[in-house]
């Protein structure tokens, strides 16, 4: 092992324990926020283009305009939207 | 020999993970790093993220690590130190680190699926039922349990004050991320202070006054007795404190989870990180420089049959609910973790990772059970005498051996090192809790919210499963509670085994290595419940006054349909392993 | 003076026995109400119930009749069989801006979200839409119901009403589109699910359903030549024949029936002699101008032409006059 | 107070509006006035909101979707064609995406939302609505006159800016909870990177339109509101009516002109024909009456001409009527 691998090995090492103390501190508390916020967005599509899923909102003229930026979360929204869930999902 | 226990265990860890796991991983399941994981393929920000391995071990092992690997071996020890050190090496070798890898492979490759569906798919819609059905008695189980332990150490004086300016120190984090906006690094330094100071202050003779104070309202020797139970008396403390840690929950269950449950157990993390790195160190320390004694004061053996719990097989396969292999690991693994992983091989070392990191904690707690039978000062932990009976709760040994194992640090009295382990201990208790009391919530909303309404009411959930658990709490004997706990919670391990031993016979891999498993814990998991009924019902023969009835039909009941479902469940599985076995044969053929 | 090949209002109606929805519009000023108010009494005179309804936001026949008329049918006084009726779209507003609520509701509690949803989905009903069909909502549900003989609608200005008649059609290709995205929904749903249980009902399909039903009801109803027609009324002048010149065709887009061109406010010519003013003559002489291109551009189409009134129309008494003169 | 003197006091107010009931001369006004304000070197643009517009009528140019078309120096004229703002509108989305994503064709899904979203009723209207955001907020001229043609449809215009606005603001807020919980996550876990929410931005952005609109059509610093009415018994009522409605916009009235006023030398002559006398006793008795409601607020009386107006000679006849030789300095 050189210096440099030795240095590079190291800084992974100290990355790793920094990302388990990370995983056990508070990876859940990021990760509550999160899930929050991706539950806004995803009401946040349902009323803006909530037609898209044949829930009869009429889409306000507005809303096209933020289409765009929407296009990559459609099918993960879609998804969440329509599958099926089990009581056991709320343990996560 | 407590160095050398612990070094055994590490061992076994290694050589478990790195010859046994890592040769299932990559030739009977064949993780592939490049296959997309549904965290990766259906990454909607809510129930699928991704997170790199090392993140999700450390989520993984503190999702699992409760008061199972710690109160199982103190209690178990009663049979002798070996047995339960040679169920917990053995155990997380060929069974506990299969479950929890295992399970999340299972839900990795189902679309993330969790426990409930993946019943559905693979046994039946009748398992789906009953696996919910199984699950709240299971969860109920766990509250009463955990929250006897919590009760009991928050009776202990130099507890509670210090578990109360932690949960403040906590809430004042809560406000300073979210709300001030504030530095994480700062916020954790001012907190954590805060908290130790206050665990501090906790141990002072002031405020061990005015627990003294509480814990005497209601008299003290025989008249602080409420009332008795079929196992013994309630004491006024445990009774009030239960109704403490309770509360406690309940503010965890329906408080933003910003508020209060998640910045409280940060604050803790960090106890509960230097209680672990402290004591292990500590045991070395004390080891090789004898500041504490380490030899093991209780026998490798004592009897096949203790008296109070059964015989060793099956209760002490059940007392040992964690460490060796847990029900709740594949909740964890099936929801939480299987959904986060961003890679196949990730799978292995967080799941079985952080189980093989479990069971070196439940060796932390039989070393600090096995080495002391009583204090300095001369009160009895274990009674030497009469079978070696535990004579205080789990928690008290604990809290005694962290004690020791911790006044290696220069600065942490005897007291200061007590408190912590204790609060420790019960910060592991109350996230559980806390977490279970939310999806008994959430489960009784659901299942019959659309009955009574009333129920779509978070308080109206949330009081109801907490009304249930101190009917649990003030009527039943604790061992009695946590064995049964014990049972339904490895009884649900063995579920998990079955459905991992189906999907991998679906799917034509071997799956021998999971299905033996799975009988063994059926077949222990079953006769301990059986057993515990058959006493429980048998106590309420004796005159003891009503509560005492109670309390044992109750714990009774309880057994037998746990019992009665698993059989159902075992029945409805087998068939469908024959069916998978026969179409994976069909396919194979073709 | 009319074409000699048009038929009049009294030989257009006497043609069309089954006739039972007709509307007046054009640009505005030029007396949609009055008209619409004159055929209701023409047609209470024949000894049909009939109801006078405007769909104009900013309603006038209150005004015009001398009795409030707001927000229900009501008797008009003086002309048995008559019932008048401004319709109120704020109620139904509130009733669809609620149903919406509640399906976005259902589906919630299907895909589980967290926080305060109610508050935002509110919003989904926070749409210009709901005002704009609310009007047509209303209208159809009153030809639904069925509870006259006949009816006359006093339209908003011609925009409006093209937009009022037209929405069945934008309606139903909205409609048809979204039963296909509930359609594709379903199906995914069925794919996503572990319990392949199919889903034994579903709320958003059987409001898209009747929603579609109704919207196709009220097509047929509208585009059916024997039972509804659409008159424009015209001043001679160029803006309004301008107006209406456009909409014809837009109406004929739209395969709502015309049943043709009154004109109003003609300047009688005997009455004025030549003596008169230069201006009046001038007026006059306009007016005629525009009569012939009225002739070249509608001819067989212009049912009636009114003279210009010495007062404003008002009152009962005034819409009989004009009634006996429109049905000539 | 004569209308001129309107303009010379309040040199900010460069939205003006004419309002009032249908068929009152509300077109004929703005591009009088239109006329009047050019003829003194302003940039004026008069344009029509109206699908029925009837500027090309008046002006006799077909001027219909063809953008602000020059009438004469610093006069232009403008008809919004609804059907041609949505296609713009939606090939402006199409392009957003091919470019954002490097699409080469609109997935299919996509497509058929953006079709499916002009089908919607308010979708014509709300295309003028944005156009007129666009035209106001360019900011390419010295006077907007904006020919709003039906009360129903000024009202509609009014309200559809306030229920646009109420949208907005309540998915902004959504938007911005959102933000918090995603800061909420950074700094848990010390990420110090957050990418700008680009929704956000978009919604800020709708929001800055519509409320510049929607301000200057309330502000009575920057807008004139002008009321045509006639002298008769059903337009004084319904004005009167009206005009509450406009209050409950917070639109403030600037005054009211009063139309088609019998010239009562013509009414007098011996030869006047029946009609146009009893129409002219008539029209005394509800001018007294305007008089009485409206007194000082009457900025111009405007005698009927003895044809419709339509053409710039007409145009400049009748600003001459509303403004006399008066001029802006």
């Amino acid at each position: 092992m050189t210096e440099e691998e030795k240095r590079s090995f190291l800084k992974r090492m100290l990355q790793s324990i920094q990302d388990v103390i990370y995983g056990m501190a508070s990876h859940d508390m990021a990760r509550q926020a999160l899930k929050t916020r991706g539950s806004m967005e995803h009401l946040f599509i349902l009323i803006t283009m909530g037609d898209l899923l044949g829930v009869p909102i009429l889409p306000p003229y507005y809303s096209l305009r933020l289409l765009p930026y929407v296009v990559p979360q459609i099918s993960t929204w879609k998804r969440r939207m329509l599958r099926e869930r089990d009581l056991t999902d709320a343990l996560a | 020999m407590a160095a050398v226990v612990l070094l055994i265990a590490l061992a076994v860890a290694y050589v478990g993970y790195k010859f046994y796991a890592v040769k299932i991983d990559r030739q009977v399941i064949e993780a592939n790093p490049k296959k997309a994981t549904p965290a990766v393929m259906y990454n909607d920000g809510v129930d699928f993220m991704p997170a790199s391995g090392s993140v999700l071990f450390g989520y993984q092992f503190k999702s699992i690590a409760a008061l199972g690997p710690i109160v199982g071996p103190i209690v178990a020890v009663q049979w002798g130190w070996l047995p339960a050190f040679l169920w917990l090496m053995l155990g997380v070798l060929f069974i506990g680190w299969v479950q929890d890898y295992a399970a999340a492979m299972m839900a990795m490759r189902n679309d993330g699926l969790t426990m409930g569906g993946l019943a559905y798919k693979f046994i039946s819609p009748r398992a789906r039922g009953i696996l919910l059905a199984f699950l709240y008695f299971y969860l109920l189980l766990i509250m009463g349990a955990f929250g006897a332990v919590v009760a009991g150490l928050l009776s202990n004086p130099v507890v509670p004050i210090g578990l109360l300016i932690l949960t403040l120190a906590g809430i004042l984090a809560g406000q300073m991320t979210y709300r001030w906006k504030m530095d994480l690094v700062m916020t954790t330094i001012v907190t954590v202070l805060i908290a130790l100071i206050g665990i501090w202050l906790g141990t002072t003779g002031a405020a061990q006054d005015i627990v003294k104070a509480i814990n005497a309202m209601a008299g003290t020797g025989d008249k602080h007795i409420l009332y008795n139970t079929p196992y013994g008396p309630m004491t006024w403390p445990k009774f009030f404190w239960g109704i403490v840690a309770l509360a406690f929950c309940y503010l965890g269950s329906v408080l933003p989870i910003w508020r209060f449950a998640q910045p409280v157990n940060y604050v803790s993390f960090w106890f509960v990180a230097l209680g672990l790195v402290g004591s292990v160190l500590g045991v070395f320390v004390a080891a090789l420089f004898g500041t504490t004694n380490v030899s093991f004061q209780i026998p490798a053996f004592v009897t096949w049959n203790q008296p109070k719990l059964g015989w060793l097989w099956p209760m002490l396969f059940v007392t040992i609910s964690c460490g060796a292999i847990s029900g709740w690991h594949s909740l964890v693994s099936t929801a939480g973790t299987a959904r986060q992983l961003e890679k196949e091989t990730d799978a292995l070392p967080v799941g079985a990772g952080a189980m093989f990191t479990e069971a070196v904690l439940a060796t932390m707690a039989l070393i600090f059970a096995a080495t002391a039978i009583a204090k300095p000062d001369g009160s009895i932990l274990y009674d030497a005498k009469n079978m070696y009976f535990l004579k205080t709760g789990a928690g008290g040994i604990w809290m005694y051996g962290m004690a020791r194992f911790l006044s290696w640090i220069p600065g942490i009295s005897p007291a200061m090192g007590g408190a912590i382990g204790a609060i420790f201990l019960a910060v592991m208790a109350l996230t559980v809790m806390q977490l279970v009391l939310r999806f008994m919530r959430v489960a009784s909303a659901e299942l019959v919210g659309d009955k009574i309404p009333a129920f779509k009411n978070p308080h109206v959930g949330t009081i109801v499963a907490i009304l249930f658990t101190f009917l649990i709490l003030w009527t039943a004997f604790w061992q009695r509670i946590w064995v049964l706990f014990g049972g339904a919670n490895q009884l649900f391990a063995g579920l998990a085994l079955l459905l991992i031993t189906i999907w991998l016979a679906s799917e034509g891999r071997k799956y021998a290595w999971a299905f033996w498993p799975a009988v063994f814990m059926y077949a222990t998991t079953v006769m301990a419940l059986l057993v515990v009924a058959w006493k429980s019902f048998v106590a309420m023969g004796s005159a003891k006054g009503a509560a005492f009835a109670f309390g044992n039909a109750v714990a009774g009941l309880i057994g037998l349909f746990l019992a009665i479902t698993a059989i159902v469940l075992a029945i409805d599985g087998l068939k469908s392993l024959a069916k998978a076995k026969q179409k994976a044969a069909a396919r194979a053929g073709d | 003076m009319n074409a000699q090949n048009a038929l009049t209002m009294r030989e257009f109606m006497d043609s069309k026995p089954q006739m039972k929805y007709i509307f007046f519009g054009g640009k505005g000023g030029v007396g949609k109400t009055v008209l619409a108010g004159a055929a209701a009494v023409a047609m209470a005179q024949r000894g049909k119930r009939v109801l006078l309804a405007s769909t104009n936001p900013v309603h006038s026949l209150s005004g015009m009749l001398g009795q409030d008329v707001f927000g229900k049918a009501t008797p008009v006084e003086g002309v048995p069989n008559l019932w008048a009726h401004e319709i109120d779209t704020r109620e139904t507003i509130e009733r669809s801006k609620q149903e919406i609520k509640e399906k976005i509701e259902w589906f919630l509690k299907y895909a589980e979200i967290k926080g305060r949803a109610d508050e935002f989905v509110e919003s989904a009903t926070m749409n210009p839409a709901f005002e704009e069909s609310a009007m047509f909502e209303n209208m159809i549900e009153i030809m639904f119901k069925d509870e006259y003989d006949f009816y006359v609608f006093d339209t908003a200005p011609t925009a409006n009403a093209r937009r009022l008649l037209g929405m069945s059609s934008v309606y139903s290709l909205w409609v048809n589109k979204m039963m296909q995205s509930r359609k594709e929904a379903q199906q995914m749903k069925l794919k996503l699910s572990f319990s392949r249980k199919k889903e034994e009902e579903d709320p958003l399909m059987d409001y898209l359903i009747s929603f579609r039903d109704r919207m196709e009801r009220a097509k047929v109803l509208l585009t059916d030549p024997e039972k509804t027609a659409f008159f424009f009324v015209t001043l001679p002048e160029a803006l309004p024949i301008a107006v209406i010149k456009r909409f014809i065709n837009w109406f004929e887009e739209f395969g709502i029936p015309i049943g043709g061109v009154v004109v109003n406010m003609r300047i009688d010519p005997s009455q004025v002699s030549e003596q008169a003013d230069e201006f009046v003559r001038n007026r006059v002489k306009m007016q005629a101008e525009y009569m012939e291109e009225i002739d070249r551009l509608f001819g067989p189409m212009v049912r009636a032409v009114l003279p210009l009134f010495e007062t404003e129309i008002r009152g009962i008494d005034m819409l009989k006059r004009t009634a006996s003169l429109l049905f000539a | 107070m004569s209308l001129a003197k309107i303009f010379r006091e309040n040199p900010d107010r460069r939205y003006i509006m004419f309002g009032g009931k249908g068929g009152l001369g509300k077109t004929t006004f703005s591009a009088a006035t239109g006329y009047w304000l050019a003829k003194q070197g302003k940039r004026v643009l008069v344009f029509s909101v109206d699908p029925q517009a009837s500027l090309s009528d008046i002006f006799r140019r077909d001027i219909f979707g063809k953008g602000a078309v020059e009438i004469m120096p610093n006069l232009y004229a403008q008809e919004i064609d609804a059907d041609q703002h949505i296609r713009e509108y939606q090939e402006e989305i199409r392009q957003k995406i091919r470019d954002m994503y490097g699409f080469d064709e609109i997935p299919e899904e996509i497509e058929s939302y953006i079709q499916a979203a002009s089908a919607e009723p308010a979708m014509e209207e709300s295309a003028i609505f944005d156009q007129v955001v666009d035209i106001v907020v360019a900011g390419e001229f010295d006077y907007y006159i904006y020919d709003l043609v039906p009360l129903g449809h000024a009202l509609y215009y009014l309200s559809m800016a306030s229920v646009y606005d109420q949208w907005i603001s309540k998915i902004t807020k959504l938007r911005e909870e959102m933000r918090e919980y995603e800061q909420m996550a950074a700094r848990v876990s010390r990420n110090k990177e957050l990418q700008e929410d680009k929704i956000l931005e978009e919604l800020q952005d709708i929001r800055y339109r519509i409320s510049t609109s929607s301000s200057i059509l309330t502000d009575p610093q920057k807008t004139a509101f002008f009321f045509a009415l006639v002298p008769e018994e059903m337009i004084l009522i319904d004005t009167e009516k009206a005009a509450k409605l406009f209050a409950r916009y917070q639109v403030p009235i600037s005054g009211y002109i009063v139309n088609r006023i019998i010239p009562p030398a013509v009414a007098q002559s011996e030869h006047a024909p029946a009609y146009l006398r009893n129409r002219y006793e008539m029209q005394k008795k509800y001018l007294r009456q305007i008089d009485e409601k409206f007194g000082k607020e009457v900025l111009a009386q405007v005698e009927e001409m003895e044809r419709d107006v339509t053409g710039l000679n007409m145009i400049e006849r009748m600003a001459q009527a509303m403004f006399g030789e008066e001029t802006l300095e």
